[in-house]
């Protein structure tokens, strides 16, 4: 049991999850099977010594991003699943191209120095103190610019949700008064 | 070297498993009786210890209880409603525990025994172990949405979305309010937070504290669906929410994962405000923090108990009115008076000022919190009544 | 393997189709009080639609009535409402001694006030504790209440020799007199209550989730009470000072000095009818106090005839039972049967207006405007 | 302006006072532990039924002396079909509310000890599994032969059959009555025998006046018996809706067996 086989383990745990999600026909159980995959992804981080992008994965992705799509699949007429959603295949050869490109492009700049998995971080990289500490500094020093502005527009992000909700709820209380 | 991992992680994690079962199990008779007595009744007194197999027994105030709970349980008959999704009723009773197991390990419970090891297993010293409680009790969840889905009755579907909206509500001024010790402390790690309040320097006896304390304790309520809380298994409206189509050994299931997210939520309390094992005669004995950090526990399980045993609950929309209108600006809040209260104490470290600092904090805390009562709740006050002759 | 689909009734909402979830809430469920059902339409969780359902628990009790001796219905009614079997049975002898000239010894007027008052208190103090439990109190209220309620059961087994299926009033008086140190014991009872009312009230008034619970749920107005036909506690939470023992002074009420608690405004929410009760109960103890000193020893049988025979007559007695008004409608036609029974139960009646108050409100308020009502289905479906 | 949260906190010290209270306040913790096992002791309160009889005590336990659960039958001290007070005069079983009696009365008048002949019933059956222990049955018992058992313990596994109780089961001596509702026995015996003390005297009176007035008419002497056969009725009881059967109404003129328990009521009344 080392590393190795913890990554393979992981890997196929990833892998799986990813397709059954693809191509599982009930909604409910896809979401399941895309958190699976979230949550083997949080384990290749924590392989890599990112304990914190691990936790921020199992955090905002298996959390919040999961329940978000629950969420959405119970607004859905067919929240039970007793019809298994029939997904279309039509043009599923051109979405795995499209797939496989973005893939590829996202790979080729990591390839470059890549670091093995015996040697998961390059050597001139590794961080003497804690990963959080390093994040939190680089992020309020170096890139606080786009911390703020991330910052500013999921401000506006959610109070635009809330305005569009508290829309519904005005002209229905008008109609209420009516 | 794989042997020695195994060995780490099994001296790292049986003692976990030995102690919060058990403890489960003494918490579901200690609350039996605690309500009982505080409903004046008797409580479990009858099942002891049978002393031979032809009769006599102890009968230990009922201690016998959870056992016989538990054979119980095992034996009873596991019934899958018609068109239940048999795959997903089956692994959410699982998956409820296992997010509840997992964050026992970042309790800092520093055994005497791991302290010799060259390469101790101790998950509590990871650098996010705070935020990896959270991240991993998020999943939990997931496991009440499956389980409300999977059973195909309306009652545990509602009861699933109820869970779901509070606790992903809830986790947001739990957060909040560990992020003020986070701060202070100026680390993730459960092992430091700890350090930083030996002695007697609870993070409890700071304003900022003690109001994070408050609401971090009530969003632990919320989160593991402690009365007043306990919406998403509200008997009275939706029978048992999310379990009402549990029987047998998965409701036992259930009822561990709920007990051990108790535990593991209260631990996480008493590690960030009330000094984890910190406590008289630690210097002397290092096993006394064990002690001391799981009394504290216990102290907060005996709390929720008598809230248990007091409080009628809330409704859906004033509880997501509480976490969002109440708890969540009074956190908000508490950052910045946590943060302006250590930047003064930093700057002028005299007695007086601290004492001064102490009573500003608490006032701006409690009139902001009397001020956001007023105004969620404007229209509700005691009424008087006229009388007819 | 095929399923019955659950309903969902399909609506259009802001251009958005969505459905409605249709939960039939009884007659197997822990907070409808019986054998109730309540078939409810959710929009999220709030009630669009709710219709009461009942008659699981019917008994044929008026038309087995109309089939058997005056007498032989008395033990039936015990089972009405059968946490206030003494008020059943004194709004039946009032009913059947309309129909005969029945003079009532002194005695067993005052003991019928006491009875009725304990029964009041019986009622009221475990209709807080159900109501607070379906509030999700867990029991705690319920079983402080039910421990007081234990004390006057009591005193209900020595008097009548059964705790709830008392059976104890009779036509010109009562079964049979209290034993000897009954009027004691009460006196113990009555004058210990107002020390747990006191604790009762500090546990459940000032409750701040009790009160944002209660508070604009379930809002009866005084228009809708009146003519729905709403009586006893419900009626005066919608604002409205109606009280039968005022009005009628039957027994012998006017010798009493009470008052009647009512709300101030005609809101009429669950909060008012939870009060209501409460105040009242402080009442009933001022009534008792009275009763308990100015009763004095005598017969407690009156001039009734060996058969109960009245002439071709008809007759209506009402009491305020602690539900409402209680009223039993007898027709004879001369022989020993009556020929037309007919029972004015309060709680079927103040259940007519559940679904008005419903609507509206979230499906946890429905259960606790339910409780609020207060419902026995002994008496609901009869 | 109130402290925030205050009602709570109030609240739980109230449960905190009763949760303390329920360990040393007998007012709070009033809860009987019920006697489950043959060999512990009762319950200080259920100190009201006496225990020495091994059959009763496997009959009956915690119950007071107003009490009342199933009817019984009562008998006088003898031989329980010897001395039984009911004469199967039916009226119990026409008046019972949920029409739970049987009654099949006997053909043949039976000689009792030291009373006239008299009907007994040859079947008295009560399913106590409709039975609703309203009383009614006692109340209209002309006899004061059918009184109130306190015995609760009747669980049985069968369904059928077991719940009915027999004649012979229903059959219980006036001792018993006394063990069970000493207060109610003795004032309904104290009832019998001045109901019976009046009718000596009043019969004594009639005798007297009967020889007083030997040669007057013999309709004033009916008179006089009629005014005597009513005082004897006029128990304090709900007669039958419907008049009573021929065969209930000659004996019902007198009780048949008198309570043992006053030797100076030993005997016929005739």
């Amino acid at each position: 049991m080392n590393e190795v086989t913890a990554f393979w383990m992981l890997a196929a745990i990833s892998v799986l999850g990813a397709l059954i999600a693809v191509r599982k026909r009930n909604l409910v159980h896809g979401v399941f099977a895309l958190l699976v995959f979230f949550v083997g992804l949080a384990g290749l981080f924590l392989l890599l010594l990112a304990e914190f992008i691990a936790v921020v994965q199992i955090l905002v992705y298996a959390g919040a991003v999961g329940i978000l799509i629950l969420f959405a699949i119970m607004l859905t007429d067919r929240v039970t699943g007793r019809d298994a959603f029939r997904v279309t295949s039509r043009g599923s050869f051109w979405g795995a191209l499209i797939s496989l490109a973005v893939f590829l492009v996202i790979l080729l700049p990591t390839i470059q120095d890549i670091p093995t998995i015996e040697n998961p971080t390059p050597k001139e990289t590794i961080v003497e103190t804690s990963t959080v500490k390093q994040l939190g500094i680089h992020l309020i020093k170096p890139y606080i610019i786009t911390i703020e502005i991330l910052a500013l527009l999921l401000t506006a992000a959610l109070v635009g949700a809330v305005t569009a909700a508290q829309g519904g709820r005005a002209s229905e209380n008008e109609e209420n008064n009516k | 070297m794989t042997l020695d991992l195994i060995k780490d992680i099994l001296l790292a994690t049986v003692p976990l498993l030995i102690i919060f079962p058990t403890m489960f199990a003494l918490t579901t008779w200690v609350e039996r009786k605690a309500l009982a007595r505080i409903q004046n009744r008797i409580g479990p007194n009858k099942v002891g210890v049978p002393l031979t197999p032809y009769g006599g027994k102890l009968s230990l105030f009922g201690l016998g209880q959870p056992a016989a709970d538990g054979i119980k349980m095992l034996f009873k008959e596991n019934i899958v409603p018609t068109g239940a999704d048999r795959l997903f009723h089956f692994l959410a009773p699982i998956l409820s525990l296992i997010p509840s197991m997992l964050v026992l390990c970042f309790l800092p419970l520093d055994f005497p025994w791991l302290n010799g090891e060259q390469n101790s297993v101790k998950a509590f010293m990871l650098d996010g172990a705070v935020i990896f409680f959270f991240a991993i009790t998020g999943l939990n969840t997931l496991a009440v949405f499956m389980a409300g889905w999977a059973s195909r009755n309306k009652y545990s579907l509602l009861g699933g979305m109820r869970a779901i909206a509070q606790m992903v509500s809830y986790e947001i001024p739990l957060v909040l309010s560990a992020v003020v010790v986070v701060m202070i402390v100026g680390s993730l790690n459960a092992d430091n937070i700890a350090k930083a309040q030996e002695g007697w320097n609870w993070f409890v006896f700071q304003p900022w504290g003690l109001a994070a304390f408050v609401i971090f304790f009530i969003g632990a309520l919320a989160e593991t669906n402690r009365s007043p809380f306990d919406l998403p298994e509200a008997e009275s409206e939706i029978i048992a929410g999310y379990f009402t189509e549990y029987s047998g050994f998965k409701f036992a299931l259930f009822f561990l994962g709920e007990y051990i997210a108790m535990f593991a939520i209260s631990g996480l309390a008493v590690t960030l405000f009330l000094g984890a094992g910190a406590g008289p005669g630690v210097e002397s004995l290092s096993w006394l923090k064990i002690f001391w950090f799981l009394t504290k526990v216990c102290i907060l399980i005996g709390v929720m108990i008598w809230l248990r045993g007091t409080l009628p609950r809330l409704r859906v929309d004033q509880l997501m009115g509480f976490a969002w209108k109440f708890l969540l600006p009074l956190s908000i809040l508490n950052i910045f008076v946590a943060g302006f209260a250590w930047h003064i104490k930093d700057a002028n470290k005299e007695t007086a000022t601290s004492v001064v600092v102490w009573i500003a904090s608490i006032i701006i805390l409690y009139a902001a919190a009397k001020g956001l009562d007023r105004v969620n709740r404007a229209k509700v006050k005691p009424r008087t009544y006229q009388y007819g002759e | 393997m095929t399923v019955a689909a659950p309903n969902y009734e399909l609506v259009q909402q802001d251009g958005l189709e969505t459905s409605l979830l249709e939960v039939s809430m009884g007659p197997h469920h822990p907070s409808t009080h019986g054998v109730f059902r309540m078939d409810v339409k959710l929009d999220g969780e709030t009630v669009v639609d709710l219709k009461p359902v009942f008659g699981y628990l019917h008994r044929n009790h008026e038309k087995l009535a109309e089939n058997m001796s005056y007498l032989a219905s008395m033990p039936f009614t015990d089972r009405l409402d059968y946490f206030n079997s003494m008020t059943n049975n004194w709004a039946y002898a009032l009913a059947a001694e309309q129909l005969v000239e029945i003079e009532i010894p002194e005695r067993a007027e005052y003991l019928r006030v006491i009875m009725s008052e304990l029964t009041r208190l019986v009622n009221h103090v475990s209709l807080v504790g159900f109501f607070v439990n379906d509030l999700g109190a867990l029991g705690t209220p319920l079983l402080y209440a039910f421990r007081e309620r234990e004390k006057i059961l009591d005193l209900f087994e020595q008097a009548s020799g059964a705790r709830m299926m008392c059976n104890y009033f009779r036509f010109g008086g009562l079964r049979c007199d209290v034993p000897d140190g009954w009027l004691d014991r009460t006196r113990e009872v009555v004058d210990r209550f107002p020390k747990f009312l006191d604790e009762y009230e500090k546990l459940l008034c000032e409750n701040e989730i009790i009160l944002s619970r209660t508070q604009g749920v379930g809002n009866l107005s005084k228009e809708l009470a009146i003519s729905a036909g709403i009586t006893g506690p419900m009626l005066r939470a919608s604002g409205v000072n109606y009280d039968i023992r005022k009005v009628d002074n039957y027994g012998i009420y006017e010798r009493f000095k009470f008052r009647v608690p009512y709300s101030e405004g005609d809101v009429g929410d669950c909060y008012d009818r939870f009060m209501v009760r409460m105040l009242e109960m402080r009442e009933s103890i001022g009534i008792l106090r009275q009763a308990l000193d100015g009763i004095e020893n005598g017969p407690i049988m009156g001039n009734a005839g060996k058969v109960f025979k009245p002439q071709k007559s008809e007759a209506y007695g009402r009491v305020e039972a602690p539900k409402g008004e209680l009223g039993f409608y007898l027709v004879a036609d001369g022989t020993t049967q009556p020929y037309r029974y007919r029972v004015r139960p309060p709680s079927f009646i103040n259940l007519t207006v559940l679904q008005d108050m419903c609507i509206g409100q979230q499906v946890a308020d429905a259960v606790i405007i339910l409780g609020s009502i207060d419902i026995v289905l002994g008496e609901v479906d009869r | 302006m109130s402290v925030l949260g205050s009602g709570i906190f109030k609240g739980m010290a109230v449960t905190l006072k009763n949760f303390v209270g329920s360990y040393f306040d007998k007012e709070r913790l009033t809860t009987n532990e019920y006697a489950w096992q043959a060999n512990d002791k009762l319950p200080e309160r259920a100190g009201d039924y006496p225990k020495e009889e091994a059959e009763q005590l496997s009959d009956t336990t915690t119950v007071t002396q107003y009490s009342r659960n199933f009817p019984m039958l009562l008998h006088d001290a003898g031989e329980p079909m010897d001395t039984v007070r009911c004469v199967a005069c039916q009226i119990c079983e026409r008046e019972c509310p949920p029409q739970c009696i049987y009654i099949e009365k006997s053909t043949e008048k039976k000689e009792r000890s030291g009373n006239k002949a008299q009907f007994y019933p040859a079947t008295f059956d009560i399913d106590v599994s409709v039975c609703m222990s309203c009383q009614i049955c006692v109340e209209v018992c002309p006899f004061d032969a059918i009184v109130m058992n306190s015995q609760f313990e009747l669980s049985t596994p069968s369904r059928f059959g077991e719940l009915l109780l027999r004649r012979d089961d229903l059959l219980k001596s006036n001792d018993y009555y006394y063990k069970i509702h000493p207060e109610e026995a003795s004032a309904r015996d104290k009832r019998i025998a001045d109901e019976k003390a009046a009718k000596e005297a009043k019969k004594k009176a009639a005798e007297a006046a009967k020889k007083k007035a030997a040669e007057a008419k013999s309709k004033s002497e009916a008179e006089a018996k009629a005014k005597e056969e009513a005082e004897a009725a006029s128990k304090p009881t709900e007669p039958s809706d419907t008049p009573p059967a021929e065969s209930t109404a000659t004996p019902s003129t007198e009780p048949p067996a008198t309570p043992t328990t006053e030797p100076e009521k030993e005997g016929s009344a005739e």
